[in-house]
């Protein structure tokens, strides 16, 4: 239990001036974005109106009753429609539990995480928003089938390739 | 003399740089040195034990990431260690190495920000905090592949784990074990012998054994005191009975000492992970347990060897579908009870680096 | 040219308008150098995106800072709080009065240059003061008492370790103290005084590892608290002009100033000032902070010690040898082994676990 | 709050006046304060000098924000993990933490809010200089979150304490996430003008 | 492994040394009378073959009627567990013991279950609101509130 | 001699200037609406932790520390003999350094009695 | 013509400040407004050549008897509001009277001489003669680190706890 100064203190700043020749591991995000993990549970949901059948597991499934589904009948063809499905991502959390519930894979996480707003208000998100459609990727979370098709994620024990023009 | 210090009173916190959240102490000082200190808690209660008595068994654990939110791994798996042992389910094997994959990665994840943030209390600028935060990342990564979020997983499932490991994860996992070890040394390197970090981290804040036992403290605070007990040697939950692993203790229970266990359970911690990706068999990783969970009625205690300490779930079932009482034995405000004791009369700078020492979460300490 | 330069007034102008954009000029470029440095070590990259390389980042922030609210807090000292700014930050810029760029270029060629240096230094310690005591905070209360601390302890090794390089040199004067090192910079001759002399200026202007009067992780914001706007900005300032001027200080007397081969002396003045500097920001990513009572051990039972010894053995060195002619690398080695040797054997001294206190209030 | 020589260990008289303190702010901000985007939609008719002298202004006020520290639970994590190495919110110059809500010209509201740490939160607000924002970062700053449906502690939202500039959801939001909401805030300080506040 | 020691055996042990402190042994748990509390964990902590001499966790769970304090200890050096609870008939103000002399563990637990349920310690030097504020109405987690 | 001091002195008074008006730019431009002033109590109030502060701010503090004071005017004295000394080392030769010794011995002895008397040590 | 202006702006200050000391009403500004007077009179030191005993002053007064005065502040109760007036008014107000006649009569009574040597230009090195020389001030010197040997000494009796 003896001090000696100076040792210990070279040896950290050995260290740190070292750090200086590595590379950094910053992902300059707007121009550089990491490739997400296949089961994001991104800022949204994904909604498949064609699948949908109104049975409302998943407002069900929701502990935070954070999805609004009302349902009405038509009676043209005698089925069940989505008159309005609302999910307020201001309360979602994101805990993927409807997307688990639905029995019929018409829910899905969305992989996008840009969500965010000036005003409360525009959080909720009715159904024209959270349809499925092109430019709006899905995420594979509980969907393998999905999964598989999506690019691999960026990790950073791989190499990140960095564009170091912007340092 | 008549000259002498007015004894005032200070709050540190809620809103200070290294309360770790926002916890408060209102420390009388004189001078610099601390007189009186007490703990002004609850800056974070928000009624998880009141919320999770109206959530279904599953409903449950997401509020359990949110709980310790640096450790929701362990959290998850604590609390559905409990479900599962009211329930009495079983758990395919392969889910029970996932298991404990998980909860020595979120021990690594957990101790790197410990160890990070003390740093950090004893006033370094930052670096070694970053430093451990990269290497956090990596495991946040490999979190993120399996469970789709970075900080708040939702993975346990009662019987199992919601979905198997992607392909790519062992390889992943495999290429971390691999460089981790440099790392530790390279922390080691930065900071385990600088002077100043020693000679404001040792001898500083003692806690004897028997008062730690006696405190009810557990995990690493315990264990830098001497007491060798770790739930995973002790009562080996799930498969740990079948690892080899050691456990670091320290000898005079320091704020140094916790530091260095905490740096000693993480080698341990990639060990097991060694071991476990080794052996980790194939097969179905949940149980066939029915979606809406109805428990007999009874009470189960379970607990594990948290990252924090004994990290417990004390279930009452009614036979419902929700839990009639739900109660969390939460290591980090338990280790804060020996705080007083171990703050009085020290400087306020060494109650900052004491308190870093504990590691605490405020979620958990308030829930 | 040279007649122009010998008007008095002309010298004086051109000299005030140097200095005075000089030391606001590299101030900015010393907080780059301290961000873009520091995030570099820290493994991430510091400013970038605010103009070129983030060079603007500095400008962005005064700008800022200038049309932020001025807040006085209503239970304050309100006048000693207005002035404490001042009273800090005009005796940093006075600092740079003696601080010769090239050979004889600078304002004032004081005889008592070294002694100005820290005489006038002295007073921004009462301006830090003065911030900390008029805020009416206790955190702020805190570090002024810190401040007070930090100068009663660090005065004294900062001017002893100066002694060394006095009796090498001859004078006082700045500008003969870099003509006295021609042959050889002072830090060879004095590495023990150059130590101490570092970092007692380290403590002196309160940086990493002693800048317990803000040390953010425990006191807030320490004798700043109350703060804001421009009169942040100028703590701000300070902190970085009093590390300007200290690291212009230790090129000038322990690194040999101006001189050097091939470059202009003014750039070799500047390379060393700001390669000081990176030190100075090397050191704040590396070590954790001092404890306010091993701070004071550490000043009066390690540094007051052993820069007496560097004292009297540089005198008797001196007095043995007075016109070192072909001795300088016996004294080196000499003098080199003598720090080596008193630090390793002073440090044994020092011991962990002072602190504790048995309060008798309970 | 004026007590003497308080050092008796529990003291129950401080507790009371900041209980006290607690449940008038929480009948006080029932109603939710509106979200001040007055200037965010406006294109006014300027004149050139002022729009030149706006354009300094606000580049070097979205350029240099200094966070202040708030940072109660769970979202914590990812804003450090943002301000760590693989994020680099210094690039921003965002790096200089200020735990002094003097100098800050950022809230980051990183967590659930409780209603025993909202006169804190308010406060802190307060004693921050102007111009100040508030990003509301995680489900729990916008609208309590999981806590919200039913827990007694939890203010469903910082907008019922504070004004908010930002919503980021998420639980908590990707850094990724946060930093495009700070963009999106620099964008909002963009289009501030003298003029309008006159 | 960790001994889960059954109330069966323990609390006969325990009436042996304290006659009429156990209401009822089951498998799971002892019952301790209220008034014996202290004595009994006293015995418990101190006894060598029990040797409990680490608090797990209190809590209380509040079943309308009566509110039960749980209380859950280890032995370290033995390693085997053991539950006991205690019963408390009274909701207008319940008041139970306190534990914080044998194991001060209980401390911040204790100040717990009084701010959640409402069951005052008796005997804890500080027993006052500890998440909550003072001024809050009601004891939450309660069955009965809201 | 003294025209160095005339500039150091006109220096002073530019320094002054300078730091007078970097106060009061931001004081000016309030009245023309760039920089905002809309104090309030609670904007005024004292910042500790968002907590309001309790009892006053203005504490006293022990007499221990004045101890240091008094023994760092006591070393500044022997520095400021020093000084001549170190400059005029080179011609005074042994005799100066001897008296020197002599000098730094004696405030030593006072020294080293405070250190063993642990009257160094700051609590 | 530069000194005298630079005198009476100096003296003038000094006075004012060393009325500020004894007037203004808090006991730290009037420290500070005491730190002012010695820096003044630091300045009037440089008027008359005496440049090293002007460090000296600044460093001495202003960097140590300052602290010390400040530490002394620390210590009282009531810093805001200083002294309030007691009975002891009158009788020292005849006492400073009593001494400013003293000065004012010594002052006008003395014979001033002027020196008609030119200022040395190193006053440093001038000093350090006169102190440290064989033929200098030697056993002075010695004696006044007796002194601080006696006021270190001192200054641990006075700290000791008791």
């Amino acid at each position: 239990m003896k001090l000696h100064f100076g040792n210990g203190l070279l040896k950290g700043m050995l260290v740190t001036i070292k750090q200086n020749l590595r590379h950094p591991t910053v992902t300059q995000y707007p121009e550089q974005r990491l490739n997400t993990s296949r089961r994001i549970r991104g800022q949204e949901l994904v909604w498949n109106k064609t699948r949908c059948t109104g049975c409302a597991t998943c407002a069900k499934a929701c502990h935070q009753g954070a999805i609004q589904i009302v349902t009405a009948t038509n009676t043209e063809n005698n089925k069940y429609e989505v008159e309005t499905y609302r999910v307020d991502t201001g309360y979602c959390i994101q805990c993927g539990i409807c997307v688990e519930a639905c029995p019929y894979d018409a829910l899905f996480m969305g992989a996008r995480y840009e969500k965010a707003k000036y005003r409360r208000a525009e959080l909720v998100e009715n159904k024209e928003q959270m349809a499925d459609s092109l430019d709006r990727p899905v995420s594979g979370y509980f969907h393998p089938e999905r999964a598989e098709k999506l690019p691999v994620q960026t990790l950073l024990v791989e190499k990140i390739n960095e564009d170091r023009s912007k340092e | 003399m008549a000259l002498h210090t007015e004894p005032f009173i200070l709050n540190i916190g809620p809103v200070h740089p290294s309360t770790h959240g926002v916890f408060r102490i209102r420390a009388t000082l004189d001078g610099e040195v601390i007189v009186d200190i007490e703990p002004v808690f609850g800056y974070l209660h928000r009624g998880v034990e009141k919320l999770a008595e109206q959530r279904t068994y599953t409903g449950i654990i997401p509020l359990t990431d949110r709980m310790d939110y640096i450790t929701s791994m362990s959290n998850n798996l604590a609390y559905v260690l409990a479900v599962e042992k009211l329930a009495k389910v079983k758990v395919p094997e392969r889910a029970e190495y996932i298991r404990v994959i998980m909860a020595e990665m979120q021990r690594i994840c957990n101790h790197l920000v410990a160890a990070g943030a003390f740093i950090n209390d004893c006033g370094a600028f930052f670096t070694p905090f970053l430093y451990m935060f990269r290497e956090r990342e990596k495991l946040m990564d490999l979190f993120e592949m399996v469970s789709g979020q970075r900080l708040t997983y939702n993975y346990m499932r009662v019987g199992g784990v919601s979905q198997d490991l992607p392909a790519e994860f062992l390889p992943a996992l495999r290429k971390f074990l691999k460089e981790m070890p440099a790392h530790i040394a390279e922390y080691e390197r930065l900071i385990n012998d600088n002077e100043i970090f020693l000679a404001r981290s040792r001898m500083i804040g003692i806690l004897p054994k028997e008062l730690a036992i006696n405190c009810g403290i557990s995990g690493p605070v315990a264990r830098a005191s001497g007491v060798k007990w770790d739930l995973r040697k002790a009562d080996p939950y799930g498969i740990y009975d079948r690892f080899e692993f050691d456990i670091p203790t320290g000898t005079v229970g320091d704020a140094n000492d916790r530091y260095t266990v905490r740096i000693a359970e993480m080698k341990q911690s990639l060990r097991i992970i060694e071991q476990a990706v080794e052996k980790i068999p194939a097969g179905p990783v949940i149980s066939d347990v029915p979606k809406v969970l109805h428990p007999p009625v009874g009470e189960a205690y379970g607990h594990l060897e948290g990252p924090k300490g004994e990290l417990g779930f004390y279930l009452v079932s009614d036979g419902g579908i929700a839990p009639y009482r739900f109660h969390v034995r939460p290591p980090s405000l338990i280790n804060l009870t020996a705080l007083r004791q171990m703050l009085i009369g020290w400087k306020i700078q060494d109650a900052i680096t004491i308190f870093g020492s504990i590691d605490i979460t405020m979620g958990e300490v308030d829930r | 040219m040279t007649e122009l330069f010998a008007n008095p007034w002309f010298h004086w102008a051109f000299y005030t308008v140097l200095l005075i954009s000089f030391a606001l000029g590299a101030v900015m470029g010393l907080i780059y150098i301290e961000r873009r440095g520091m995030g570099r070590m820290q493994s991430r990259l510091g400013p970038n995106r605010t103009g070129p390389f983030g060079l603007l980042q500095a400008v962005a922030d005064a700008v800022k800072v200038l049309l932020k609210e001025d807040i006085v807090p209503a239970n304050a000292d309100k006048v000693v709080h207005w002035l404490a700014p001042i009273v800090a930050f005009v005796p940093v810029l006075l600092i740079f009065a003696v601080v010769p760029f090239m050979n004889g270029a600078m304002l004032a060629d004081l005889n008592i240059g070294i002694l100005y240096v820290f005489a006038i230094g002295s007073i921004s310690s009462v301006g830090i003061f003065m911030a900390g005591w008029s805020s009416s905070n206790k955190y702020s209360l805190l570090g002024a008492m810190r401040d007070v601390a930090s100068i009663v302890s660090y005065e004294i090794p900062l001017v002893l370790a100066i002694i060394g390089v006095v009796i090498l040199a001859g004078s006082l004067s700045t500008n003969e103290i870099v003509k006295a090192q021609a042959n050889i910079p002072f830090i060879l001759l004095q590495p023990l005084g150059f130590i101490i002399f570092f970092a007692a200026a380290c403590a002196e202007i309160n940086r990493s590892p002693f800048d317990l009067l803000e040390a953010d992780s425990e006191l807030v914001a320490g004798f700043h608290t109350e703060y804001s706007g421009m009169k942040f900005a100028m703590f701000y300032l300070v902190e970085y002009a009093e590390a300007l001027a200290m690291c212009a200080i230790i090129s000038t007397i322990f690194l040999g100033g101006w001189q050097g081969p091939v470059l202009p002396p003014w750039l070799w003045f500047l390379v060393k000032t700001f390669g000081m500097f990176y030190v100075m920001v090397w050191t704040r990513t590396t070590f954790p902070r001092v404890r306010i009572d091993q701070l004071m051990a550490l000043a009066w039972k390690f540094m007051l010690p052993l820069a007496l010894i560097n004292i009297v053995v540089t005198a008797i060195e001196v007095v043995i040898w007075p016109t070192p002619a072909g001795l300088p690398w016996v004294l080196i080695i000499v003098n080199f082994a003598v720090a080596g040797i008193l630090i390793v054997t002073w440090s044994r001294l020092m011991k962990y676990g002072w602190g504790r206190v048995e309060t008798t209030l309970r | 709050m004026e007590i003497e020589r308080p050092h008796i260990y529990p003291d129950i008289a401080i507790d009371r006046a900041e209980g006290k303190v607690i449940n008038d702010l929480k009948i006080a901000s029932q109603p939710i304060i509106p979200d001040p985007d007055k200037w965010l939609d406006s294109e006014l008719e300027k004149n050139m000098f002022l729009t030149t002298v706006d354009a300094v202004i606000n580049w070097s006020r979205r350029s240099s924000l200094w966070p202040a520290i708030c940072f109660p639970a769970c979202c914590a994590f990812e804003f450090i993990a943002t301000n760590g190495p693989r994020f680099d919110l210094s690039r921003f110059g965002m790096e200089i933490l200020r735990a002094s809500p003097r100098q800050a010209d950022l809230m980051i509201t990183a967590g659930t809010l409780t209603w025993k740490m909202a006169p804190n939160v308010r406060r802190i607000y307060d004693q921050m200089p102007e111009p100040k924002w508030v990003i509301a970062m995680g489900a729990c700053a916008i609208s309590g979150g999981t806590f919200a449906s039913a827990s007694y502690a939890t203010v469903p939202g910082y907008n019922h304490i504070i004004p908010v500039d930002v919503y980021v959801p998420g639980c908590p939001p990707r850094p990724e996430g946060l930093i495009y909401g700070i963009q999106m805030l620099q964008q909002k300080i963009a289009k501030r003008s003298l003029a309008d506040k006159a | 492994m960790t001994v889960a020691l059954a109330g069966k055996d323990i609390g006969p042990q325990i009436e042996k040394a304290l006659p009429g402190s156990v209401l009822e042994s089951a498998p799971g748990y002892v019952m301790l009378k209220p008034e014996f509390l202290v004595q009994a964990a006293t015995f418990l902590k101190n006894d060598p073959a029990m040797a409990f001499d680490y608090l797990n966790f209190v809590t209380a769970v509040d079943y309308y009627d009566y509110f039960e304090a749980v209380y859950q200890v280890t032995s370290m050096t033995h390693n085997h567990t053991l539950m006991f609870k205690t019963r408390c008939y009274n909701r207008v103000d319940p008041v139970i013991p306190s534990i914080i002399n044998v194991w001060q563990g209980a401390d911040f637990q204790e100040r717990e279950v009084y701010d959640l349920l409402g069951v005052y310690f008796e005997g804890h030097p500080n027993m006052k609101r500890i998440f909550l504020w003072e001024g809050f109405e009601g004891h939450p987690l309660r069955k009965d509130y809201l | 001699m003294l025209t160095d001091y005339g500039y150091v002195a006109l220096f002073g008074v530019v320094a002054l200037l300078l730091a007078l008006s970097m106060v009061l730019i931001p004081f000016a431009l309030r009245f023309i609406g760039v920089v905002p002033h809309n104090p309030n109590s609670v904007k005024t109030s004292t910042f500790e932790c968002g907590m309001e502060t309790i009892g006053k701010t203005w504490v006293q503090f022990n007499f221990r520390y004045y101890f240091y004071a008094l023994l760092f005017v006591a070393m500044d004295v022997l520095i400021i003999f020093l000084y001549p000394f170190a400059v005029g080392l080179r011609k005074l030769g042994s005799f100066g350094l001897t008296a020197a010794i002599i000098l730094i011995f004696i405030v030593l002895v006072g020294y080293v009695y405070a250190w063993k008397k642990r009257t160094l040590e700051w609590k | 013509m530069g000194l005298a202006i630079s005198f009476w702006i100096l003296a003038a200050v000094a006075v004012i400040a060393a009325l500020g000391v004894v007037l203004l009403n808090g006991v730290f500004r009037s420290a500070l407004a005491l730190v002012a007077c010695f820096l003044m009179v630091a300045g009037l030191y440089i008027t008359l050549s005496a440049d090293f005993l002007a460090a000296v002053q600044v460093l001495v007064y202003v960097g140590a008897i300052s602290v010390l005065i400040i530490l002394a502040i620390m210590m009282t109760r009531n810093v805001q509001h200083g002294n309030p007036g007691n009975r002891f008014a009158l009788p020292s107000l005849i006492i400073a009277i009593l001494l400013l006649g003293i000065f004012v009569y010594a002052v006008t009574g003395t014979q001033w001489n002027i020196s008609k040597i030119a200022p040395p230009d190193t006053t440093v090195a001038t000093l350090a003669d006169k102190l440290f020389a064989s033929n200098g001030f030697v056993l002075p010197v010695e004696i006044a680190a007796l002194m601080l040997l006696a006021a270190v000494i001192g200054a641990i009796v006075l700290a000791r706890d008791k």
